[in-house]
Order: structure tokens, then C-alpha cells, then sequence
């Protein structure tokens, strides 16, 4: 999941992450960048991302990306 | 550092609202300018006199 | 927390208060004392003779003798003033027409729309010393009273700069109307181009009366008093009228006013083409034919600009013992459909007016049976057949005919 | 006489008023030891402004219970995850109003004059916002929003004309945190933001309109238009910017921390930025429950490509905050434009994220592209404001 979520990143932002990594604070993703990442999670593990969870609070680092994935795979 | 710059910006804030309120709502400079101008006082308001 | 406070707050206020001492100081009372010469009070004469003795004045301020003549027609003992608004036209038979040119009467008519009771009230106030016992007629279009009061356009035109630094410098006007005058121009300041010293005068006497909170406005008013006396002790020239009064003489043509009237209301009832509501098509197919009806607001009589205004002006004129009448117009009950809400307010107006012996004419209607077609030449202005009604009424009570 | 008749910090009495509050406030903090509840003085205190001074009490408060209603219902009744049902319901009264204020007065009917007059609403259209936000954040919350807190809201006095547009849950906590947030540090910090705002809109806004904006002759030239420009948007911002910081302000007096607003908008580099700088919650605003929801939409379905996507996306967010304007061909066309400067940019990034340079200015020093940004970004956004005046069409 953790390679998934980067290579995407890296995909979209066209920049290379850590999982600790501000993605938010330092710009990497911006409010396009992080609906289209939403959207390829949302394919990828075949769950449903409402617009008003594409938030800093869920989105900010790669493990807290991780944690909200697990959190709707439960 | 910070302190002196903050202190320098607000006296600034204070100085333009001092010299501002009394300017612009206190005095009206115009007439303090130009104490002879016309006497006569024109209306902002566009009024259309309606029917006639 | 305390030295906080005072390091970045009390400190820079005071340092921003010294700076601003100091320039004033430096520059600004230097700006005053060389614009400003003190001068004695200078009164300006201003003489003519009167000439006119017919027609009407839109307003006072479109020709240079309307002034005058104003003057003149309230000082003259044999002419008859008339102060009205949009029904004031140039039709033949408006009554500052018709009457002068069938009598020979003296009649001057002053107004057009938008002339409202304290338009009215000020040329009033600044006739002060002519105005006693004058002859007057005021004609109340019951649409004032849905208006804010007089709007400052109207104001403009009417309170003219000599007409305010009479009424200023005249101490024995009462106080109450200059303060009254203040409220109103303070309350409308943004309005206004600029302020003349005389409109400022007024603010001060209604700034200075305020005692009942502690007002923002009073602490300004210090301060301007702190310019140097340039703002609050405004050197206004004092205006006296020279004026010689001349007269015609009247001729004593009899007219049947009954039958020219019918003729006219006949004559205006079988023009109509366009509406059964008794409006010309002129004015039918250009403001009506989007909008055939309208409904009116019922006037606070506690809170109503011109109610308030109105009251005012019959204060004066009672105190001025004028030999005054009022006309009151009806509205056009086809066209508005709930003329009855202002029949409070027509009440009170002639309650007021009873209750001080003073002649009125109410043509003012509430339902469609008893209005008078034609009376109205469309939804609120006099027609020719209104004009001859009031024409017979003014000829009767002023000059005793019948 | 001003009873009815004082919207937010148009008139010294609003000003008395807020005054009024503050005391009222620290004094049932001190003297009453907070006996009454803050949320409770605070929904007293909105109360009385709405009761004693806003021009159409009725109208507002039959506005905010029609909103908390719908709101309450679509959260009973509604189940979908598809929130474009429950936007329209909740924009209701934007519709109304919009539309009917462009109809041409010739053709004026009683019923249509009076439809007018419920439906004009000073404040309407953000209190409408904030609602749609409080709904979609907290659609899904265990607990139910009780009325006060949602008035409290809505109708909070010194943001309900024009912002700044807040959201529900971080309002809410300083309402929770009540008097407690109403200590020195609040209000020296509103204290900062209230000096700053009288200068911004009682002072400099106020000199530039009386001295500069009123003189200024229609000539119909170039050289007219040009100033008019620069002057108007000078104006909007330092009245704008004003208003939003006393709003700010009388917030933090009153224990809220209400989101800031305008932060040196001219020195943006980009219309991103500048969206972060000039009317910040509108723009945060759009993007959450705007711009996030359709590019979702339109990625979900996998329409065209990714930049056609997005681009379509910005346009439809910025013309809609055109409309959010008004229904008059000026303010669209502002929106569009506006649109249209982010698409530019966004089109821009793509490239040279794409190609690993920079497309436009290439190995220029960065110092250099910087202020040709700003430059270029201040004249783009004075000419939209200058469509948006309305001064031109």
C-alpha cells in the first residue's frame, strides 16, 4: 500500500515522498493533485472516498493516508 | 529587533488614524482650504423628476 | 502582559499623538490664519422691485430672480403665494395662471415635484421678517407622505445659500426649526457635495442640543471648536431684502366657474381612449400600460418623515398668523386600490387644522364611487376640471366671490 | 430613526452595539461568574441586533429557520452520497434572489415588487454558504445540531453581511470553549486586528473614494478607465479587507477566532496563491464543496484527459462564484475571467511539470520571474475587478 501511495505521488505530483512527509505544507499535492489521487485510491482498493473526506486531516502524510485507507477497508 | 518594528508599525497605524479621523470626519478640509469657494451645495443623488 | 500593552500600544498611540501635535502646529494652523481672515459680520443688500405677478417658479434656484420674487410675493399684502409640487403643470387653468389673466388677480405659484413641506418651511423661515399675516396656499399631495421626507436633490433647490445664512443669522426664528433643519442635514451629510458653513451652522445647533448619550458627534464638534473657530463660528454674511412691491389692479370680470368646470371634465371624460380609470392616454400608454394598479403604504403618523415635517411647518405657520389655506389632493382610486389606508393620516390633517380656524379644500377621496373623474387629469395630478374647482374655492375664500 | 435600517459596521451605532456586547459579555463572565452559558448570551446578544437593528428581522429569521429546517430534513430523509439535491434546496433563496434582482423594473407588479422584498436579504447569500458547508460536514456527525448552535452560526452579527465565510465545527468550538476564550490574549489580538481595520476601511478606503474615486471625470478615454481600474481595486481592498478584519476582530473580542480573510493579495505570484490571499474563506469555500466534488466527479468517470479535467473543473468553480455574485453580465464575466487566468496558470504548471522546465521563462533568475509574476498577476486581477465593477457593461 505504502509503494502504491508513492508511486502515485510521484505519478501525479511528479515528485518523490518519505511517508512522514508534509504533503500538504510543502505543496507536493494541491487540491487537483489530491482528488486524483483519491480517486486512483479509490479504484485501486475499491472503496468510496466522499469529496469532504479529500481533507488535510486525512491527506497530510503518506502513514496517515495509510491509516484512513485501512480505516474504510475495516 | 521584532519589538521595534512592531512599535514603529503601529505608531504608524495610529498616526494615520488620528490624522485620518480628523481629516476625513472631523474638519472637512475643503472648506479649511478654501474658506471663499461658492456657497451653493449640490446634491449627490440623481433624482429624475418623474412625469414632468 | 501590562508591558505589552503599553510597549505596542499606549507607547506608539502616544508617539503618533506628538507627531500629530507637532505637524499641526508646523503646518496646519499656519493653512488657517492665512486663509482665514476674521472679518465683522457683513450684511449684503439685495434690491430690486418685484415685476412678477403670474405664473409659476419650479424652483429657486434655475433663475436668478425667482429669489426675489419669492421674497416679494410673501411681503406683498395683495399677492396670493401658491406652494405645491407636480401638479403645479402649465396648463391654462392652474390657478396662477387662470386667475391672473381672467381677474387679474396676483398670483404666484412656486414648485414642482418633490416640493415637500420642509422645502416649503425653509423659503418660510427665511420670508421670516415678511411673512406675517401673508397670504398663502399650500397644496398636500397625499404621495409625500410615502416618501422619506424631502430628499436632499429637493433640498438643494429650494434652501438656497441666502435663504440658509438668513435663517441662521436671524435670532429671532426659534431655535427649534434650526435644530430641526440640523437633524435633517446631518442625517442626509453623505448626500451632499461638500457642506456650505451655514448647513454646518445648522448641524451645530442640532449637535450641541444632544444630550442624551455621550455622542461621538458632540466629541467632534469640540474638536472642530478647537480649529481656530474656522468650522464652528462660521462667518456668514448676513442677506437683507431691499423691495419695492408693486401692484395690478383687479378687474371684476364675473365668471360662472361651475360651467366652464363641467365643460371641462365632460370635454376630458370623452378625450379618453385607452382606460376606464379616468387617466389621459397620454400618460396611461407611457407609465401605465406595464402597471395598472398600485398599492400604498400606510403612513406611520408617530414615524413619517413628512407627517413630522408637515407638523412643523403648520407650527409656523399658525405662529406666523398667516392668512393660509390648504388644498388637499385626492389620489386616483381606480389606479390605487387601497386609497382608504391614508384616511388616518387626512384625518389628522384636518384635525390639525380645524383645531386652528385654518381654511382647507379635501378633495381627497377613499373609494372609486365618490371620486370625481376628471378632478385628476391621471393618478395624482390636478386636471383642468381640478384646477376650476380650486380656482372657484381660492377666488371664494380670498377675494370673496362667488 | 437608524432602529432597522444599521447593517454590520455601516453606522456608529453597530459599532455601540458590539461595544455593548463585549461589556455584556465580561460582565456576565466576572460579575456573574458565567451563570449564564455563553452560548446563550451569545444567541441573546445576535438576537437583539437582529431585533433591534438589521432591516428585515422577520424576513432573517424566517430565512434561518427555512435553512435549518431543509437542513434538518435532508439529513433525516436523504441518504445519497449525491449532494447536488441538497445544494439546490439549501441555495433556494440565492436563486430566488439573483433572479428576481435582475428582472428590469418596467415590468414591476405588486406581487413581484413584494416577492422582491422577501427574498432581498442583506446577507443572504453567505449565510446560505455557510449553511451548505455546516450540512455537508456534519451530515454524517452522530448528534443532531440543536437550533441555538446553528443560529449562533449563521447569524453571528459581525460575519453575517460579507464574511469572513467560517466553518461550523471550528466556530463552534470557541462557542464551546465560551468565556473561558475570552481573555487577554483574544483581545489584545482583536485589539491588533481593530486598529488595523479602522485604518483599512474608515481611513484609507474612505480617503480613496472621497478624494480620488468620486473626482475622478468620465471622459470615456483611455487614461480614465485605466485609473478608475487601479483606483477601484485599490478601494475594494482596502474596504474589503477592512471589514474583514473588524469582523475578525470583534470576533476575537467576543472569544472567536474567525479565519483571516485577506493577506498581502498583490504579492501574489499566481492565481493559486492569490486565492489563499484575496477573499481566502470564499476561495477555501469554493474549493471544498465546489471544485473538489466536480473534479472527483469528472475523474471518477475518467472524461477526456486529466488537464481537460481539471480545466473544466476551474472554469465551472470560478463561474459559478460569478454568479454567486449576481445574475448581471458583469459579474459572470469577472468570474469567468478569473476562470480563465487559473486555467491559463493551471495549463502552465502542467507543462512544466511535464517537461521538467520551465515553459515561459526558462532559466530566468528567479528574483526576475517573480516580480514579472506579480506584476502580471496585479494588472490580470485589476482588470477582472475592473469587469466585476460593473463599469465597463
Amino acid at each position: 500500500m505504502k509503494d502504491f501511495l508513492i508511486e502515485k505521488i510521484d505519478e501525479l505530483a511528479f515528485s518523490t515522498v518519505e511517508v512522514d512527509d508534509k504533503l500538504w505544507a510543502s505543496e507536493i499535492l494541491d487540491s487537483i493533485t489530491v482528488v486524483e489521487l483519491a480517486v486512483e485510491i479509490e479504484n485501486e482498493y475499491n472503496i468510496k472516498i466522499p469529496f469532504d473526506e479529500i481533507i488535510v486531516e486525512n491527506f497530510e502524510t503518506v502513514n496517515l493516508l495509510i491509516n484512513y485507507i485501512k480505516q474504510k477497508l475495516a | 529587533m521584532g519589538t521595534t518594528k512592531k512599535i514603529i508599525q503601529n505608531t504608524l497605524i495610529y498616526f494615520l488614524l488620528i490624522i485620518g479621523y480628523v481629516y476625513l470626519y472631523v474638519i472637512n478640509i475643503n472648506t479649511v482650504l478654501n474658506p471663499s469657494q461658492e456657497e451653493v451645495v449640490k446634491s449627490k443623488i440623481d433624482f429624475v423628476y418623474q412625469q414632468f | 502582559m501590562l508591558k505589552k500593552i503599553g510597549l505596542f500600544h499606549i507607547v506608539p498611540f502616544l508617539l503618533a499623538s506628538l507627531i500629530f501635535v507637532f505637524l499641526y502646529h508646523l503646518f496646519i494652523s499656519d493653512i488657517i490664519d492665512n486663509h482665514v481672515n476674521i472679518k465683522p459680520l457683513k450684511t449684503t443688500e439685495i434690491s430690486g422691485k418685484q415685476e412678477v405677478h403670474a405664473g409659476k417658479y419650479g424652483n429657486l434656484s434655475e433663475v436668478d430672480h425667482a429669489e426675489l420674487e419669492f421674497i416679494a410675493s410673501i411681503k406683498s399684502k395683495n399677492q396670493l403665494t401658491l406652494m405645491g409640487s407636480s401638479e403645479f403643470t402649465y396648463s391654462k387653468f392652474t390657478t396662477y395662471k387662470y386667475l391672473p389673466a381672467k381677474k387679474n388677480y396676483q398670483v404666484l405659484g412656486i414648485g414642482h415635484a418633490h416640493h415637500q413641506s420642509l422645502s416649503m418651511l425653509i423659503e418660510l423661515l427665511a420670508a421670516h421678517p415678511e411673512n406675517l399675516n401673508t397670504k398663502i396656499v399650500f397644496f398636500i399631495s397625499p404621495d409625500w407622505f410615502n416618501t422619506e421626507g424631502t430628499n436632499s436633490k429637493a433640498f438643494v433647490e429650494y434652501a438656497r445659500p441666502n435663504f440658509l445664512n438668513r435663517i441662521i443669522n436671524d435670532s429671532t426664528i426659534s431655535l427649534e426649526y434650526k435644530e430641526y433643519l440640523g437633524q435633517y442635514i446631518d442625517s442626509r451629510l453623505n448626500e451632499f457635495d461638500g457642506v456650505s458653513k451655514s448647513m454646518t451652522s445648522f448641524m451645530k445647533i442640532f449637535i450641541d442640543n444632544q444630550t442624551n448619550y455621550i455622542s461621538l458627534k458632540k466629541l467632534k464638534q469640540n474638536i472642530k471648536d478647537n480649529f481656530k473657530g474656522t468650522i464652528s463660528k462660521p462667518i456668514i454674511e448676513n442677506i437683507n431684502y431691499k423691495l419695492n412691491i408693486t401692484n395690478t389692479i383687479k378687474n371684476s370680470t364675473f365668471l360662472n366657474y361651475d360651467s366652464i368646470a363641467k365643460a371641462l371634465q365632460l370635454k376630458f371624460i370623452s378625450n379618453i381612449q385607452s382606460n376606464s380609470i379616468y387617466v389621459n392616454d397620454n400618460y396611461y400608454n407611457k407609465y401605465l400600460s406595464n402597471k395598472k394598479e398600485s398599492i400604498l403604504n400606510q403612513p406611520n403618523l408617530k414615524t413619517n418623515e413628512e407627517y413630522l415635517d408637515f407638523k412643523l411647518l403648520l407650527k409656523y405657520v399658525i405662529e406666523r398668523k398667516m392668512e393660509a389655506s390648504f388644498i388637499i389632493l385626492p389620489l386616483n382610486p381606480y389606479y390605487y386600490k387601497n386609497t382608504e389606508v391614508f384616511l388616518p393620516l387626512i384625518d389628522s390633517i384636518k384635525l390639525n387644522l380645524e383645531k386652528h380656524d385654518l381654511p382647507y379644500y379635501n378633495l381627497y377621496v377613499s373609494d372609486t364611487l365618490s371620486y370625481d373623474p376628471g378632478i385628476l387629469n391621471d393618478v395624482m395630478h390636478f386636471g383642468d376640471y381640478g384646477w376650476m374647482k380650486v380656482n372657484k374655492y381660492i377666488d371664494s375664500l380670498y377675494y370673496g366671490n362667488h | 430613526m437608524t432602529l432597522h435600517d444599521t447593517l454590520p459596521f455601516t453606522s456608529v451605532l453597530f459599532f455601540q452595539y458590539l461595544l455593548s456586547c463585549i461589556a455584556l459579555a465580561l460582565g456576565i463572565k466576572f460579575v456573574f461568574k458565567g451563570k449564564l452559558s455563553f452560548k446563550f448570551a451569545l444567541a441573546f446578544l445576535t438576537l437583539a441586533y437582529i431585533g433591534l437593528l438589521f432591516t428585515k428581522p422577520l424576513h432573517l429569521v424566517g430565512l434561518i429557520l427555512y435553512l435549518y429546517t431543509a437542513s434538518l430534513s435532508l439529513r433525516k430523509f436523504y441518504k445519497s452520497d449525491n449532494l447536488i439535491l441538497p445544494m439546490l434546496v439549501l441555495s433556494l433563496p440565492i436563486f430566488l434572489m439573483k433572479t428576481l434582482s435582475i428582472i428590469p423594473s418596467t415590468t414591476e407588479s405588486t406581487l413581484l415588487i413584494s416577492a422582491k422584498d422577501i427574498v432581498q436579504i442583506a446577507g443572504l447569500s453567505y449565510m446560505v454558504f455557510k449553511v451548505i458547508s455546516l450540512y455537508i460536514d456534519e451530515r454524517r456527525s452522530k448528534s443532531i445540531i440543536s437550533f441555538i448552535d446553528f443560529f449562533n452560526y449563521t447569524a453571528f452579527a459581525p460575519t453575517l453581511l460579507i464574511g469572513p465565510l467560517d466553518r461550523f465545527k471550528r466556530f463552534n468550538t470557541d462557542v464551546e470553549n465560551g468565556y473561558a476564550n475570552m481573555n487577554l490574549k483574544m483581545i489584545g489580538k482583536g485589539w491588533n486586528n481593530l486598529i488595523l481595520g479602522l485604518l483599512y476601511k474608515f481611513i484609507i478606503a474612505e480617503a480613496i473614494r472621497r478624494y480620488v474615486l468620486v473626482n475622478l471625470v468620465d471622459d470615456g478615454s483611455l487614461l480614465y478607465h485605466l485609473s478608475y481600474m487601479y483606483t477601484y481595486l485599490l478601494y475594494l481592498f482596502f474596504d474589503f479587507a477592512g471589514y474583514s478584519l473588524l469582523a475578525i476582530s470583534f470576533g476575537n473580542f467576543l472569544g472567536i477566532n474567525i479565519p483571516i480573510n485577506f493577506d498581502k493579495p498583490f504579492l501574489a505570484v499566481n492565481p493559486k496563491e492569490f486565492w489563499k490571499k484575496w477573499h481566502k474563506t470564499l476561495g477555501d469555500w469554493l474549493n471544498d464543496y465546489f471544485f473538489k466534488p466536480i473534479f472527483k466527479f469528472l475523474t471518477s468517470k475518467k472524461y477526456k484527459t486529466s488537464i481537460t479535467r481539471q480545466n473544466i473543473a476551474l472554469m465551472l468553480t470560478f463561474t459559478l462564484m460569478g454568479f454567486w455574485n449576481g445574475f448581471q453580465l458583469h459579474y459572470i464575466v469577472s468570474g469567468m475571467l478569473f476562470g480563465l487566468y487559473s486555467v491559463i496558470h493551471n495549463y502552465y504548471v502542467y507543462k512544466c511539470k511535464r517537461t521538467k522546465k520551465d515553459v515561459v521563462f526558462g532559466n530566468m533568475n528567479p528574483k526576475m520571474v517573480r516580480i514579472i509574476s506579480i506584476f502580471l498577476m496585479f494588472n490580470s486581477v485589476a482588470f477582472a475587478i475592473y469587469i466585476f465593477s460593473g463599469k465597463l457593461f
